[in-house]
C-alpha cells in the first residue's frame, strides 16, 4: 500500500512538473512580461524583467511600472521555496540598486502575481493612463503589505 | 500550483504519520498527541525553520495542529517587535484567534444544530 | 515512562504483562501510517484547494488566505461531526484526521453536541474545550516561552 | 450453605422464572437478534438525552419480564440491579418507576451475576417469593462518560470493545418452573497492574481465571462437569489469554466449551473490533441467548462468570492500574430438578 502511495506520487511529480512547465512557456509565448502596448513608458519594466529572468532562483516575472513606482511581481520554482524570504530580500535589495530613483514593489505572492498580471493585460488592452495605473499600483501595494 | 497540491498533500501527510506514531508506538493519547505537535510547531517557528515549510508546503504545514503553535508565536513575535516585551502577551493570538474563534462558533451552532449520533 | 510504570509491579505482575502482550492483537502500526498518511495528505489538499479558491475570487495573498481557509476547514469538520461522519473518518484514518485542523475542530465540536443534553451554560460551554482545552493551553503557554526567550534574546543579546 | 471458601451452594436450587431481554439497533444487526423481546431501531429510544433511554431499557426489560411470568408489579418483593453509569443514576430512576424495595448493586460489567448470586442466596433462604435482577448498559451514554463524545474522532486501536447497549432482567423465586441456579462463586478483587483503558480484555482475564479456579476447587468439580463455561466480556484477546492462563495452571478445559458473551452477540463485520463489553453484555446473553438453550434442552450446566473492570475515568486519568473482579454462577436446568 505504502510502496504504490510511492510510486503514483512520483508519477504524479513528474506530470505536474511537465504540466507547471507549459504553463510557463504559455505565459512567456503569451507576453513578454511586460506591458509592451501601452503608451507608458515601460523601459524601467523591461529592464528589471530582463535582469529577474536571468536570475536561476526565479521562474515567471511580471513587472509594470507607471510614474517613480515599479511593481515587480515574480513566482519563484518550488525547490527554491525554501529560502523564499531571503530571495525576496535578495531581489528587493537588487532592485532598490538597480533603480535608485523608484519606489520598488516587489512580492512572489500568487495573488500578487496575479494581480500584476491583470493590469498587465489592461495596460495593453485600454491603455489606461498614468493615473489609473497608479491607483491600481496602490491597491496592490496595499495587499501585499497585508499580514495575517 | 500543482507542484504545490502535491507538496501540501506529501508534507501534510508526514505530519500526520508523525502523529500515528506517537499514538501508536508510544501509546499516547490523542490529547498527548496533539499537545506534543503544536508545542513542536510552537518550538520549530522559534528556530525560524517553520515559515519556510509553510512557504515550501503551503496548507501541507499551515492545516495541521503544528501551525497552531507557530502562529502563537509568530503574533507574539509581531507584536513584541512593535511593542517589546509586554507584546509577548498581548500578540499571541493576535494571528491564531481564527481557529480558536472558528471552534467555538461553529461548536456553538453545531450544538444548536445536531445530536449525537452515536 | 512505560519502565517507571513497571517497576512498581510486582513479579506476578511483570509475568503477567508479558504473557498478555503475547496474545494481545497488534496495532497494525504500518496500515495505520499509511492511511493516516493518505487522509491526512488529502485534507492538506483539501485546504490547500480552499486557500486557492480565496486568493483567486477573493482579495486574498499566500499569507492571508490562511484565515478563511481555517474557518472553512473547520466549518467542513462540523457538518461532518454533526451528520456522524468524522469518527467514522477518524477510526480509519487515526492521526490523518485528528492533526489536521479539522480535528482540532471535532474535538471541539464533539464534546459540544454531546453535553448539549445538559443544557447551554453548563453543559456546552463548560465541556466544549474539554478535549481542546489542553492543546489550546500548551500552545499558548510554549509560545508565551519561545517569545520571550526570543525577545529577550535579540534586545540584549543583538541577535 | 458456604462450601470451600467463596462458594454459596443453594440447597432450595431457586429458579429463573422468567427472563426478558432488550437491546439497541447495533445489537439487531448482531448473531442473536432472535434472542431478544425487544429491539430499538432508534439508539434515543424516543427520549431527549441518552441516560433516559438507559432508564427506558431497564424498564422495557424489567415489565417485560414481569410479564412473562404473570406477575403484577406489586408480587416483586425486591429490585437488585446496577450499571455503569455514575452513581447508577438510570438503574435507580428505573427502580423510581418500578417502586419496589431496590438495592442497587456495582460490578461494572459483573452486575448481572452478582445481582444473581444475591438474589439466589436471598431466595434460597426464605427471604423473598419474587427477586427481580438486572443489568444494563447503554452504549453511547457509556462511552460519553468513561471515554470520548461518541464523534470524537479518535481511533480505537484492536483491543478495545464495544458496550453493548440493552438491559437483561431475570425474576427469581424459590419456586416455579425453569432453570435453576445451584451455586455462586463470589470473586476478588484481581489487579495485574493494567492500565490500558482500551484492552480491557487483558485487564480482566486473570479475574476470570481467579473466580473459576476458586468455583471448582470449592466445588470440587471438574471443568468438563459443565457444558459451558462462559464469560462475561472478556472478547478475544481475554478469552485467549484466560484459556491460556487456565490451562498453564494446570485446569483442562475444551476449547469449544469456554466461550464468551462478548463474542456471542455481534457478527463477524460488525465493527466491534475485540468484541462486546458492558454490564448488559453478559445480561443479555445469558437471560436471553443461553437460558433459551437451556430451555431447548442443548444445554443442562453452565457456568456463568460475569467479568468487571472496576476503573473510573478518574482513577484512569490518575494513573492507577485497573481492578478487576468476576461472579460466577452455575445454572441447571431439565434432568433432577
Amino acid at each position: 500500500m505504502a510502496a504504490l502511495m510511492v510510486a503514483s506520487g512520483c508519477a504524479k511529480e513528474e506530470t505536474e512538473q511537465k504540466q507547471s512547465l507549459q504553463g510557463t512557456n504559455l505565459m512567456r509565448s503569451q507576453t513578454s512580461g511586460t506591458a509592451k502596448g501601452t503608451k507608458l513608458d515601460q523601459g524601467p519594466a523591461e529592464r528589471a524583467a530582463d535582469y529577474l529572468r536571468r536570475r536561476e532562483d526565479i521562474r515567471d516575472v511580471v513587472v509594470v511600472n507607471s510614474g517613480d513606482r515599479l511593481l515587480v511581481a515574480y513566482q519563484i520554482p518550488h525547490m527554491q521555496r525554501w529560502n523564499r524570504k531571503k530571495i525576496e530580500k535578495d531581489v528587493e535589495g537588487r532592485l532598490r540598486d538597480m533603480f535608485p530613483g523608484y519606489k520598488v514593489i516587489s512580492s512572489s505572492d500568487l495573488k500578487i502575481f496575479w494581480k500584476t498580471q491583470q493590469l498587465k493585460t489592461k495596460m495593453d488592452n485600454k491603455r489606461l493612463d498614468q493615473r489609473e495605473v497608479n491607483r491600481e499600483i496602490g491597491r496592490i501595494e496595499k495587499l501585499s503589505k497585508e499580514q495575517t | 500550483m500543482l507542484t504545490m497540491f502535491f507538496w501540501a498533500f506529501v508534507v501534510g501527510g508526514l505530519i500526520c504519520v508523525i502523529g500515528q506514531i506517537l499514538m501508536d508506538v508510544f501509546k499516547l493519547t490523542p490529547a498527548h498527541t496533539l499537545t506534543i505537535l503544536v508545542v513542536t510547531g510552537a518550538i520549530l517557528d522559534g528556530l525560524g525553520l517553520y515559515e519556510p515549510l509553510i512557504d515550501f508546503a503551503g496548507a501541507g504545514a499551515t492545516i495541521p495542529i503544528t501551525s497552531f503553535g507557530n502562529s502563537l508565536v509568530h503574533g507574539a513575535m509581531q507584536e513584541a517587535e512593535k511593542h517589546g516585551i509586554v507584546g509577548v502577551l498581548t500578540g499571541m493570538f493576535e494571528v491564531t484567534s481564527v481557529g480558536i474563534s472558528a471552534a467555538i462558533v461553529f461548536g456553538f451552532i453545531g450544538a444548536l444544530l445536531f445530536r449525537p449520533k452515536g | 515512562m512505560a519502565n517507571e510504570k513497571r517497576k512498581n509491579l510486582t513479579p506476578v505482575q511483570q509475568e503477567y504483562h508479558l504473557f498478555e502482550k503475547e496474545r494481545e492483537t497488534k496495532r497494525p502500526i504500518v496500515r495505520n501510517c499509511a492511511r493516516a498518511f493518505l487522509v491526512g495528505g488529502i485534507i492538506c489538499t483539501i485546504g490547500q484547494a480552499i486557500s486557492y479558491f480565496y486568493m483567486y475570487f477573493f482579495d486574498f495573498t499566500e499569507q492571508t488566505a490562511g484565515n478563511p481557509t481555517v474557518a472553512t476547514m473547520v466549518f467542513l469538520s462540523m457538518i461532518l461531526t454533526g451528520l456522524g461522519v468524522y469518527d467514522r473518518i477518524a477510526q480509519f484514518a487515526g492521526a490523518g484526521s485528528a492533526v489536521p485542523v479539522t480535528g482540532f475542530g471535532n474535538a471541539v465540536i464533539s464534546a459540544a453536541i454531546e453535553h448539549r443534553t445538559e443544557g447551554f451554560v453548563l453543559g456546552v460551554g463548560s465541556n466544549m474545550f474539554k478535549l481542546a482545552g489542553s492543546v489550546i493551553l500548551f500552545g499558548t503557554f510554549a509560545a508565551f516561552v519561545i517569545a520571550l526567550i526570543k525577545t529577550i534574546a535579540i534586545q540584549w543579546g543583538g541577535l | 450453605m458456604l462450601k470451600g471458601h467463596r462458594t454459596w451452594v443453594f440447597a432450595n436450587k431457586p429458579v429463573i422464572v422468567a427472563t426478558a431481554v432488550v437491546g439497541g439497533p447495533f445489537e439487531a444487526n448482531g448473531r442473536l437478534a432472535d434472542d431478544f423481546d425487544f429491539l430499538h431501531e432508534d439508539l434515543w429510544l424516543g427520549e431527549d438525552s441518552y441516560e433516559k433511554a438507559h432508564r427506558v431499557l431497564f424498564e422495557e426489560a424489567a415489565f417485560q419480564a414481569m410479564e412473562k411470568a404473570g406477575l403484577e408489579k406489586e408480587k416483586v418483593q425486591f429490585l437488585i440491579a446496577g450499571d455503569l453509569i455514575n452513581q447508577m443514576t438510570p438503574t435507580s430512576f428505573a427502580a423510581r418507576t418500578l417502586g419496589a424495595p431496590y438495592l442497587g448493586v456495582f460490578g461494572a460489567c459483573s452486575t448481572s451475576m452478582e445481582g444473581l448470586a444475591l438474589s439466589a442466596f436471598i431466595t434460597n433462604y426464605g427471604g423473598a417469593d419474587y427477586i427481580l435482577t438486572g443489568a444494563s448498559s447503554h452504549n453511547t451514554a457509556v462511552e460519553k462518560q468513561f471515554r470520548y463524545p461518541t464523534e470524537y474522532g479518535g481511533q480505537k486501536p484492536p483491543t478495545a470493545q464495544w458496550t453493548v447497549t440493552g438491559a437483561g432482567v431475570a425474576i427469581v423465586s424459590p419456586k416455579g418452573d425453569g432453570p435453576r441456579v445451584t451455586a455462586a462463586t463470589i470473586g476478588r478483587v484481581v489487579d495485574m497492574g493494567m492500565t490500558d483503558p482500551f484492552n480491557m480484555g487483558g485487564a480482566m482475564a486473570p479475574a476470570a481465571v481467579d473466580t473459576i479456579e476458586a468455583h471448582l476447587r470449592d466445588m470440587q468439580i471438574d471443568a468438563s462437569h459443565y457444558d459451558l463455561i462462559v464469560t462475561g466480556d472478556l472478547g478475544r484477546i481475554g478469552r485467549q489469554v484466560s484459556l491460556d492462563l487456565l490451562r498453564q495452571h494446570g485446569i483442562d478445559i475444551d476449547e469449544e466449551r469456554y466461550q464468551d458473551c462478548g463474542l456471542l452477540i455481534y457478527r463477524d463485520g460488525q465493527p466491534v473490533l475485540s468484541g462486546a463489553s458492558g454490564a448488559a453484555c453478559s445480561a443479555v446473553v445469558i437471560y436471553g441467548h443461553l437460558l433459551k438453550r437451556m430451555r431447548r434442552g442443548e444445554l443442562k450446566r453452565i457456568l456463568a462468570v460475569a467479568t468487571g473492570a472496576l476503573l473510573s475515568p478518574l482513577s484512569f486519568q490518575q494513573n492507577e492500574t485497573i481492578p478487576c473482579i468476576a461472579h460466577a454462577v452455575a445454572i441447571e436446568y431439565g434432568g433432577e430438578a
